[in-house]
């Protein structure tokens, strides 16, 4: 049997849900669930959770481009059949996890791994870059104002030795978004890059009508600079909308709601760089990222204004930043203004909020360190 | 299909990290479409932007979400991705597979799709990676039948929830993620598949304040793992830690040039309370202060955990920025028992009871956090029915502007202007 | 000559502005001006500043109720001609300085103070509860949510042991505004009190043409309450406005602009206390106060409950903080959910902010202290 | 006229502080109008409200400001305060005072007013309080011969300039406050006493970071002494201190029932910057990490002091909370010049930047800092000339809503959709 077109309802089965987990452990990980002890990360990308029981479970981690091909996930399949009796899994930042249920087995799994090229490079633990989120771009997103796949590969060639190693003065998380929309957590991520748009929405008003409802185009702008307007269509008078540009912030919002009004373009879009977000409750509270550099040029397939961008923060945090101190801790500990001056930024008005809650962000204090920046 | 010349894609073939170009191109091999997205994908490369048209309303039968439409822009050029949906195929708690399983999904997607995936989406679906309108319910029959598998979600509806490891393999979970996300994807299978919530609405489930599923930034209700007695403190290896017999931080930084382990530097001093201190060798903790923050307990696994009266925080609220800004979950319950015994019903008691007045309250897509802020947090208490805590904020209101109710104020509103011109004259 | 009312503008002189303060300063003060060295306060109230020339100038300062008779400001001059040759001065905060330039002129000078009953109490220096700053209240304005000299004298009385003396955690800034105008810098003190109406404004049709214009007034509600409306007088309609009860935070703005709306009621007004503000840049930036009782009520004429609230706060701060630690710098460690449970102060949902910037004040972090508040 | 019962306010006539009751019952013996004060005084506090009309236009010819009206709302009971209008004498710099002064203005006050008065006002002006209307021009008459002295503001106008006492008695100032007050109410006295402004508008001076003035929290403009070079060491005293042989803090806390003194507790440790260290017995500042915050200058005011390049920083636009909710001070101008060689130009002209600008786009009864907020700061900036600086901020912004400029953006803004449509089909 199978799908037949003709009679679709026909023997449909539905909200089954996705497998029970327990299917999936490991018999190491199923065993001792609840009663691990702790864990140690022996060295970059391998660690061990001892079990009350006694049992210990060795992980090995590897990265991944996360957009990856099923001949590739078959071939880690081949590495878990190997080595881990079946079964392996994947973080919550993309990289691959293989267990193994005794330390002897850890050296051939490794040998295994780094005999396939760069397909599994060995890391993402501890005080180290891991594998960045990121999101679709280019590959298969309809409104991305940068690619995510092809920076992010330029960003983690560039900063590859802090992937397998756990020299940095705290994790690093860099994360991509390709548009506002933001998929992932990149508002909340120590090093964000993020697409946007500078030009406002076109709009095709020989389309519009057929595509949009004008009534939500027009809600949709968190401005107000969608507005209701006439235009011209083949010499006949159509209802349509028109965009005040001056109101714009480039959102996109206006692009979700209505395909006739594209944003993106070769010039106008490019990569935010944002800075100091995090997520985890440790020491401070979670805190959003702030953006630094407002724009830089989409420039594939390697962009390196971007990959630099990143890499000399990060080279700035690591000589300056103390142990357990992440970037946007290190950030505030020395003052924002510091942070400029030591990464060598160029402050502009495009770092001064001003949007809904602007006014909890101005300096209402005559606390201030004296920088290169006051002349 | 023709291989494209891709010039500028060859570049991100050098390099030490996994290039997704050879992958592609080894992919192209059997799956010949892979050619067009890596042409497709070029031209962006060269045009500086997408290909891909404005969304696409596709889906199998009788869901509301699961599939997100796709279609080229240049469909002549690249016929292999004239039509590119992705399906979001619900993963199992915290991702771990069997191979077994896995190769059946890739046995699949090599029959209807691209052959080409995300290992995962942001959300935490396996996200299978284009494929044609007509191949969307030969797929879905298959991984239903075949696999007893089933889509996440898309669109205005729930989700797929997602959680960190948990006690899977953490010694730090406060509560099974694995379970309590297993369960509520399968209670609300109804609300994952058929949209019916004014925007969409994530759940994600961390088990304790680390936050390894990112749940306080990116979800509408984020269940994370905490406790209300005090933190276990192994005496014996805390001397082992000072000593410098045991890695801190569980050896995350090994390999930094740092200088030896030293309490008061890497653990007193960083408690954002201040409520440690040593006396003598021994570890004090005033439980009373802390607010379990995890830096202590990241930083010496071995000689301190959390205590044995676990729960959960449960934070609403948190979305990306569109369009008023960025949101954090908001705490709005300081400590939930998460029980399987009772299968979750305080939880789930507690999201009808945010789904109820959102879908009542809340406008189109607008997420459960920006009715929130529309409605003001008193006004949201008031309807959950949930006791104002001076917890609920940082810091009280330091504006005057206080919303009285009629009924709290004596002789309520009404008053009589010629009464009052009696005795106040103008 | 002198002022003639049916030739106003002969002779008039306009703009001579003040006095320049040279000629008002102690020989001792002019002589030394920018050349001081340090200080030191001697005993509470009385301090001496060095010069760098070897000048010295002994300060002694004084409270006053700042409602004060041209009698009592005699009497002031009596003692600045007896000791100061004919000089002094107000701090910013209402007190009145007498200064001599020899430490063997502060005793008689003190004496003399202390000779005159409680008319000039000496003190309001250093770790110590100074005089508070306060407004006009029933005494002058018109539109006092409570009385302003009558709840600080009640205060004082009953602080006044901390006037006289340095045994506080640091300074302590008490302030009074009679209403949300907030004249004094109540919205930054250690401990505010605020009057506080809690009816919406009654609309006095009758007379509201003649003494309104209507566009002002309605524009005048921040939250869009006040609506145009007519309304009927002695059969006629005319053109009035209404309140929308629901939406008026008893701001007051609306009476400010148009005195047919008038707001104060005997039972709806009273005193909110806020807490935590502070203006300095020391240590901590300037920060706002914070409303931690939303409404006491008004009891003259000794404001007991109003009372007891500010010195229950006090007692519980002196216990509970550390050495230079304002209260809002003490709270903010604390934190403020320990506050409320040290000074046993209900917290109810008016301390939760839902204005304007509302959401910054949101924990949105899972750190926090378990009190007595969670069941 | 009649003494009132006043059985209320009677009570307060006990108590240790100063009672105003019995201060207005011995000014009544002469000036018996103040019976009248202390009679509807009682009555508002029978009645748990004001007895005071709203508002009442009165003035001196020519001015705009200086005088507030009040008419009582009871005044066949107490005609004593009928009229009552309260009269801004403005105050000289740091309202230091010869007895001559006073005692001719109390001379005044006894023959033209009620006899009682505010010392001070909160804005800083002397507050005479309570006359009649017909008594105005004869005090202002009087106020202008015989005194040579002149009101102050009130209305939309500038507002009496106020500071602290600064260089006069202060060894911190950074500037002369009193210098810089003066130059400006003089420089200013058409905007003073005739309204010209969208709303009130307050200069307030203080010499350092102490800001005993409290301008940063209740002045448009305020002016707040600082440096640019080192803190001034003097290790000899700092011994001193470490030694116990100076007290603390100037003394402050004499009577305080604290431990002997600890320079690390109480300063390295309190340095918000932490740039403060110890090296032997010598302390020890990094500069340029110290954000001038005065902490360790106060507590060891023999030891340190302020550095020898000496200005102030500019704050613009605090207000009380109607309408937005409070505002504290934005720091404008990190460093400025103040000095009275050139007249204070650099201030001056900053002042008229923001006047010209505030007086073409602020709106009726919007103060300088509400209309800062509604155009946002980098708009204020860019129209007040300022470059941005990282200092104007507490943070970046964190939120992507960037307004570009279409000048900023390659190409400008304008585009040909059908061109687009050539490369991206829809
Ligand atoms: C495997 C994974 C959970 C999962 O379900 O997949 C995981 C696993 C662990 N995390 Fe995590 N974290 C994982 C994502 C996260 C995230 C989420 C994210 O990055 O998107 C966070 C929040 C990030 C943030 O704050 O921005 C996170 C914040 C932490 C922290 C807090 C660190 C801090 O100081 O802020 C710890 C504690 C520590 O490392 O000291 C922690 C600790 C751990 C421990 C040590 C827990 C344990 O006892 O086993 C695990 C190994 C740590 C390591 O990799 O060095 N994990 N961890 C995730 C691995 C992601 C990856 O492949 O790189
Ligand atoms: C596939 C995925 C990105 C990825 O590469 O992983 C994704 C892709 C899209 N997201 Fe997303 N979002 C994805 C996770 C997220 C997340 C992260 C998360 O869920 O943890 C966020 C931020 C958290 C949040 O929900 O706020 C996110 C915030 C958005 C938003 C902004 C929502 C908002 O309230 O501000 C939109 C816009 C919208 O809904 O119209 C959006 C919309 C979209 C759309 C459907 C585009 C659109 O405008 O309709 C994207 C389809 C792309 C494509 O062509 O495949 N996506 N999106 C993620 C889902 C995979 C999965 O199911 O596992
Ligand atoms: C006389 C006066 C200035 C004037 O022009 O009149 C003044 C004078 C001095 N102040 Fe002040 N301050 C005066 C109002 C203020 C104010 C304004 C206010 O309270 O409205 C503040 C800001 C208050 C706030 O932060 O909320 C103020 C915050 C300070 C500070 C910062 C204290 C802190 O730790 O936050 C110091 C430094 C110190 O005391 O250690 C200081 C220090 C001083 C010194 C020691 C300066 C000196 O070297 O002479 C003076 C004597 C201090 C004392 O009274 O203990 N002064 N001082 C004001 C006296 C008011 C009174 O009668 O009580
Ligand atoms: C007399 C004085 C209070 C006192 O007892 O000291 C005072 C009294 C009044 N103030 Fe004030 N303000 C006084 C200093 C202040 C201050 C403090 C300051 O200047 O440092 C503030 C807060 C700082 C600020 O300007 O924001 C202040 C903020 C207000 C406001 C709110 C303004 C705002 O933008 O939010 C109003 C309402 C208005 O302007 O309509 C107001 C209005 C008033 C009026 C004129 C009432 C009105 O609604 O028209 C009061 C007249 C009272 C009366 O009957 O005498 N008063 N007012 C102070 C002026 C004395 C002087 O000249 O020295
Ligand atoms: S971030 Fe924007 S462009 Fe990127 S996948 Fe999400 S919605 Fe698409
Ligand atoms: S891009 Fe955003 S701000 Fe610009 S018009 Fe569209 S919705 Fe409005
Ligand atoms: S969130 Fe906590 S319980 Fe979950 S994996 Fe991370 S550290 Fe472990
Ligand atoms: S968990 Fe955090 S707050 Fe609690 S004791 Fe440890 S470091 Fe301190
Ligand atoms: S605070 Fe209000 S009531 Fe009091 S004097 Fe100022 S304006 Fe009048
Ligand atoms: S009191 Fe304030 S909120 Fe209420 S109606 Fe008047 S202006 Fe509006
Ligand atoms: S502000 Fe500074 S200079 Fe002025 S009196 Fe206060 S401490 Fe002295
Ligand atoms: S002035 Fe403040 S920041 Fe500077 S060294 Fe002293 S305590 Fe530290």
């Amino acid at each position: 049997m199978g799908y037949d077109p003709n009679n679709p309802m026909e023997g449909r089965i539905t909200d089954l849900g996705p497998p029970k987990y327990e299917k999936f452990l490991p018999p190491v990980i199923k065993n001792n669930k609840g009663k691990w002890l702790y864990h140690e990360i022996q060295e970059p990308g391998i660690m061990v959770h001892v079990s009350e029981t006694g049992d210990e479970v060795y992980t090995v981690r590897a990265g991944s481009a996360r957009l990856i091909s099923i001949e590739l996930i078959r071939e880690m399949c081949d590495v878990a059949d190997a080595h881990c009796d079946g079964y392996l899994r994947f973080t919550t930042r993309n990289n691959v996890e293989f267990m193994v249920d005794s330390k002897d087995k850890v050296g051939p799994l490794v040998e295994d791994l780094k005999s396939r090229g760069n397909k599994f490079p060995i890391g993402g633990t501890g005080a180290c870059v891991t594998n960045p989120v990121h999101t679709q771009g280019w590959v298969h997103c309809h409104t991305p104002a940068t690619d995510a796949s092809g920076p992010v590969k330029a960003v983690m060639d560039d900063l590859f030795e802090y992937f397998g190693t756990m020299t940095l003065p705290a994790q690093v998380r860099i994360a991509l978004a390709c548009c506002l929309n933001m998929c992932g957590a990149v508002h909340a991520s120590d090093i964000a890059l993020l697409g946007v748009h500078r030009k406002p929405p076109m709009i095709d008003h020989s389309r519009i009508s057929g595509v949009c409802e004008l009534p939500l185009a027009i809600a949709s702008c968190p401005l107000g600079a969608v507005k209701p307007a006439k235009a011209e269509v083949n010499g006949e008078e159509i209802k349509s909308v028109k965009v005040n540009a001056e109101r714009c912030m480039f959102c996109g919002n206006c692009y979700t709601m209505c395909p006739a009004m594209p944003l993106a373009d070769p010039d106008g879009d490019g990569i935010a760089i944002l800075v100091g977000g995090k997520v985890s409750n440790s020491r401070s509270a979670p805190t959003f990222s702030k953006m630094v550099i407002p724009f830089l040029p989409n420039t594939p397939p390697r962009w390196p204004e971007t990959v630099d961008a990143v890499r000399n923060i990060l080279e700035v945090y690591i000589k300056d930043a103390k142990k357990y101190e992440r970037i946007g801790e290190w950030a505030e500990r020395i003052g924002w203004e510091k942070f400029f001056e030591k990464c060598n930024i160029p402050f502009t008005d495009k770092s001064i909020d001003d949007y809904r809650l602007a006014y909890d962000t101005w300096r209402t204090s005559t606390q201030f360190k004296y920088t290169s920046h006051i002349k | 299909m023709p291989k494209h010349d891709t010039p500028l894609l060859d570049e991100l073939e050098s390099g030490p990290w996994p290039s997704f170009v050879s992958d592609l191109k080894r992919q192209a091999e059997t799956k010949p479409e892979c050619w067009d997205i890596l042409g497709q994908l070029e031209l962006s490369y060269k045009d500086k932007i997408t290909h891909w048209k404005h969304g696409g309303i596709v889906g199998v039968f009788g869901y509301g979400g699961g599939i997100v439409g796709r279609y080229s822009d240049v469909p002549a050029q690249f016929p292999g991705v004239e039509h590119f949906h992705t399906v979001r195929v619900n993963q199992p708690s915290s991702k771990y597979y069997t191979t077994e399983n896995l190769r059946a999904i890739m046995d699949l997607w090599e029959k209807h799709g691209s052959g080409m995936t995300n290992m995962h989406g942001s959300t935490g679906d396996m996200i299978l990676l284009g494929t044609r309108t007509e191949n969307l319910e030969p797929f879905f029959w298959d991984l239903t039948h075949k696999l007893d598998q089933d889509l996440g979600g898309s669109g205005s509806n729930l989700r797929t929830p997602a959680c960190c490891l948990g006690q899977s393999r953490c010694e730090w979970a406060c509560y099974d993620t694995q379970e309590a996300c297993h369960h509520l994807t399968m209670h609300y299978q109804d609300e994952i598949h058929r949209p019916a919530f004014p925007y969409k609405f994530k759940f994600k489930f961390s088990g304790c304040p680390n936050d390894c599923v990112a749940s306080i930034a990116r979800s509408d209700l984020a269940v994370i793992g905490t406790w209300r007695d005090d933190i276990r403190i192994d005496q014996a290896s805390v001397k082992e830690y000072v000593a410098g017999n045991i890695p801190a931080n569980g050896g995350a930084y090994k390999g930094g040039d740092w200088p030896a382990f030293d309490i008061k530097d890497e653990v007193l001093d960083l408690c954002p309370t201040d409520c440690m201190w040593m006396e003598g060798d021994e570890l004090k903790i005033d439980n009373s202060e802390c607010t379990r923050c995890m830096h202590c307990i990241n930083v010496m696994p071995r000689a301190l955990r959390p205590g044995t009266d676990m729960g959960a925080s449960i934070c609403v609220g948190a979305k990306a920025p569109i369009l008023d800004g960025a949101q954090f979950a908001t705490l709005v319950v300081p400590f939930m028992k998460i029980s399987k015994d009772n299968d979750f019903e305080e939880l789930i008691d507690f999201i009808e009871q945010v789904w109820d007045w959102w879908m009542e309250v809340g406008k189109n897509r607008e997420r459960v956090g920006e009715t929130m802020q529309r409605i003001g947090l008193p006004t949201f208490l008031s309807v959950m029915e949930i006791e104002p805590l001076p917890q609920h904020v940082k810091e009280p209101r330091s504006n005057p502007y206080v919303f009285w109710k009629e009924e709290e104020v004596p002789g309520g509103w009404e008053r009589d202007v010629a009464e009052f011109r009696k005795r106040n004259a103008m």
